[in-house]
């Protein structure tokens, strides 16, 4: 480093400029403490709250749904689609599974879990793993917690696998070859699924350290060439709950060593099925636990259309297989420019704007799991997302500004 | 003010029909139209190199590419070549149908559509290869999903971001090559 | 439907307004408020910390913030603080008009702008700190760019990312930090 | 790694399937030479050529300004806003002056020039530097070529400065400390100048081998606090023309020892004045060397309007002094609107959306330096960029889906 030898700008006249233009004033009647800049902490996570990624920015943006608010975020560098934050309460920890270059897009990859604490939302410690995790535009089941202690990644080069991160010991402990099979579906603390390419479902049971212990398959299930199951699915305990292309719903009961099968049922009947209507999107299909509630998203469409958005939400109560509900759509488009326009909510032109501007319809829905539950949807190419009340349909408020571009969301 | 209502509508359409145009491609190893052995893992490392098989020689079937229109231009998602493409058209990206942009890489594994030709009716194998290496293009986005399915059936899977086959694993778009001749459609519908 | 070409008219204009609303920050260390010594170099190393300076215990005049409509709204960029604010509203972000959202760090070099409260229509240094250390908020972007200088004259610039005197030089969002009163305006225009 | 000990999933079958689907039929009458997946590579870089920086994707997009075409991107990760591509014909070699991070937005920052064949647009190889570039929003005269050796980035913290780097020897030189000044205006070989904050230009020249030899300083032309010079400026040989807030032109001449200062002229008369005329934007300043034409983008408004786009590009004899004429804006909202709804330039539709959608005005302009220039435009918030007749205007063509944002544009 060298030192250019001209004489130094004159910088001190300007300070006097500055010192007469910013002159304090001598304190006057209405005083309080000095104000100090500081870093906020997240409150303790509501049931409400969602995580919304976001393609362009690589991040995941944490909103209240009751308030509408930004809570905070957390980066997520990926190839693709950033893989949403899974949160440990009981470590008070939140794990991003993340993959970078030593140059931007060029350069040496390296795959890694971020770990932040869960009230600071700052950076504690990385897991540096040796498997390439999966990358893709929908992502479904290709992080999840098994448990609290490990993370499964979905692998798929050189070979569709599971990688098994312990957050514990922060080490990576194994990569489990599934070839043929598909995504991570936790049951337990130590047994994750998968769904195979011959229609079946495995489950793999790890040891307490993390390593592979056995497998189980089940009956085969469903037709990959006639009609196969979307990787977007609902968990309720012990059972996940699959949705084929043409509305065939598959529950798969973990409970047993071997995964048990139960029969099938259709999502529509033949009114729905002469009017075309199908399941489809992007993440389309969640459930609520408690109260057994299956959501999925619906379309009129055939073969071929499985990721196109839907116009509506359709509710089933599961013990009984009856449709229970049908939710529209709100105006998603409106929500999204209506908050590049400036206009709020609850004014007359949002209203006009959802009347004039059609609406894109929902790829992607998540329910939150308390006993007033709402259901989050998105369009996968609009930066807004709805806040339903899921137990009826109602639009409850939009969550705005919420980045350009995302299939998935995750309530923590 | 009443066309304008058409392009929101337009629009809003092509908004619902254009989110899985940013899905990602996957293409089952250009390997198999050569009559290689079937690739037991999803990468057949044997496979790399361009996406095409077989000796340079080869003379194939050709398709008849005087098509005025959409169906005829390979910027076009409506090219006919496109019926199972997912992803940036390299065409508008500095490629071609068959060449990727500048500064790229050829994926060394694709899937295979089948894709009939409006000016001779006959149905032809198109590899889709993916470019590797730079950044998203992002133009020309374009996404058919017949046939589609999901991960664990891995070479009818479009989400997949192929590069992760290549040597740099950005995704930049996608090309058309064909391939040879097909006598039926696939079976997925 | 007369509206809606208002609205696109609106939108336009906004485009318009807004595009300088990506430009970034960039403020005189906070420093000089607490008549520390005058920095020679854009970063005095020195300022390390947050952005006001001080005693923690010292007690300034108060500005009213009992205001309705966007003036008194931290998330509009109309609020009264936001007079030479230049980037993502922390507020929006998961901070508030004087703290960074969760996770980020406060830029220890700001730019101090002069804003009229119009509650008790008294003049106040604003210290605009940039939040550091995660990715570009992108919600609630604005501008104002009276007084902004090139550059060359760096504590008027608000183009600079002034993060890049912080740990992190990634921005994230501004606050508006209220560190005293003002008896006049700048004399930039 | 471990191998689940199942048996591995039917892919034998599935093979099956494919072959009977994929079946090859017997050659027929047209026949041609099997296809094959190849690279392109660039033609030869034409005068209408123009890079167009994309802020979300982080790279820049080479346009062919006469067919409208993309011919190559080549990324440039950044903090803010990407640098344009710096290109030297006799090396055949283009440069991008780059920032990443080894974790996303995390981790260690380094600093680096990329070499890219200008053929090929393949990576050859990198130079790592030691300093920080500088990182804003609208970047001019951030990095730029110092002759055909050197380029000259430069930086903000700890101090303004400029880092010199040796393309022939692929080596970082030196840091030369410039407190109180900005930018690099490129003059000779060996020589760049940069504004300053006491209204002189400073001249700093290199030695053979890129290391500070001399600095000298022109007389004060301008007052930071009354009327500042923008930082965008048009270069016409040794000279450069820096235009002022209030739209006063400053010609300094470089080809003598010490920078000379040529008198001002004001762009508006009285009549614009009064309508309040005056220029503003980003990278609102372009000068075509063989014409002495002088383009500025021009807005009515007042102190702090500096930034706002423009909804004209005003045109001066440089010589003369004289305006010459007048450009009106091409609706590029209309342009970018236009091509995602798939309307193509030519067609009723899209003069319609012409006449509907008001136009969101220039920020920046570059122009071509050949015979028969053209003038390139854009908003910085609109992914389309305007291609007119640099000789009276006319609006010839848009290059669309360029991108979501950038300040800046440049002519290779």
């Amino acid at each position: 480093m060298r030192t250019s030898p001209s004489s130094p700008p004159p910088v001190v006249p300007l300070f006097a400029l500055l010192v007469a233009a910013f002159c304090l004033a001598a304190p006057l009647a209405a005083e309080a403490p000095r104000e100090k800049a500081s870093v906020a902490t997240l409150p303790p996570m509501g049931a409400h709250s969602v995580w919304v990624p976001d393609r362009l920015t690589l991040h995941n943006v944490l909103f209240d749904g009751d308030s509408g608010e930004v809570l905070g975020m957390v980066d997520s560098p990926s190839l693709i689609t950033p893989k949403t934050p899974l949160l440990v309460r009981s470590r008070n920890e939140i794990y991003s599974v993340d993959i970078a270059h030593s140059r931007g897009t060029r350069g040496e990859r390296v795959d890694f879990v971020s770990v932040y604490d869960a009230t600071t939302l700052s950076f504690k410690h990385e897991i540096v793993f040796p498997t390439q995790s999966g990358s893709s535009n929908t992502s479904q089941q290709y992080a999840e917690l098994i448990g609290e202690r490990f993370i499964g990644v979905f692998n798929q080069f050189p070979n569709t696998s599971v990688a098994i991160i312990d957050l514990v010991e922060q080490r990576f402990v194994e990569e489990i070859v599934i070839t043929g099979c598909a995504g991570v579906y936790p049951i337990d603390a130590h047994r994750f699924a998968s769904l195979c390419g011959d229609g079946t479902s495995i489950a793999i049971e790890l040891d307490e350290s993390g390593s592979y212990k056995q497998l189980s398959r089940s009956a085969p299930f469903f037709d990959v060439i006639e009609d196969p199951v979307a990787m977007s699915a609902g968990r309720s305990e012990l059972r996940w709950t699959f949705v084929s292309f043409a509305g065939q719903v598959h529950t798969i009961d973990y409970s047993e060593a071997t995964p048990t099968v139960a029969a099938s049922w259709s999502l529509t009947d033949e009114a729905d099925q002469s009017d075309r209507w199908r399941p489809g999107g992007l993440q389309y299909v969640a459930v609520h636990r408690k109260s057994g509630r299956l959501f999925v998203v619906m379309h009129q469409g055939g073969p071929g259309s499985h990721k196109d958005a839907g116009p509506e939400v359709w509710v089933w109560d599961m013990a009984t297989q009856q449709r229970v509900s049908r939710f529209e759509s709100p105006n998603l488009t409106a929500a999204f420019l209506g908050s590049f326009m400036g206009v709020t909510e609850d004014s007359f032109l949002h209203g006009v704007l959802n009347w004039v501007l059609p609406s894109g319809g929902i790829h992607t829905i998540a329910v939150s799991q308390d006993e007033s539950p709402v259901l989050f949807v998105r369009n996968g190419m609009l930066g807004a997302v709805g806040v339903l009340d899921a137990t009826n349909g109602n639009s409850l408020r939009s969550l705005t500004e919420a980045g350009l571009s995302g299939p998935t969301l995750r309530v923590p | 003010m009443r066309s304008l209502d058409e392009w929101l509508e337009g629009r809003a359409r092509a908004i619902a029909r254009n989110t899985s145009r940013r899905t990602f491609l996957a293409r089952l190893g250009g390997v198999l139209a050569g009559g290689a052995a079937l690739p037991l893992l999803p990468v057949s490392r044997s496979s790399a190199g361009t996406g095409s098989a077989g000796p340079d020689s080869a003379r194939v079937p050709a398709p008849d590419e005087t098509i005025t229109g959409p169906e005829g231009d390979p910027k076009s998602c409506e090219y006919w070549r496109h019926c199972a493409i997912d992803g940036s058209a390299c065409a508008c990206c500095g490629g071609s149908s068959t060449t990727c942009p500048p500064g790229t890489e050829v994926s060394p594994v694709t899937w295979i559509g089948t894709c009939r030709n409006p000016a001779d009716g006959k149905e032809y194998l198109i590899s889709y290869n993916d470019c590797c290496g730079k950044t998203f293009c992002g133009r020309c986005l374009c996404n058919r999903n017949e046939g589609e399915r999901p991960e664990y059936h891995w070479y009818r899977n479009n989400d997949i971001n192929w590069c992760a086959g290549a040597t740099s694993q950005v995704y930049n778009c996608s090309i058309a090559v064909v391939i040879g001749q097909a006598t039926e459609r696939q079976p997925e519908k």
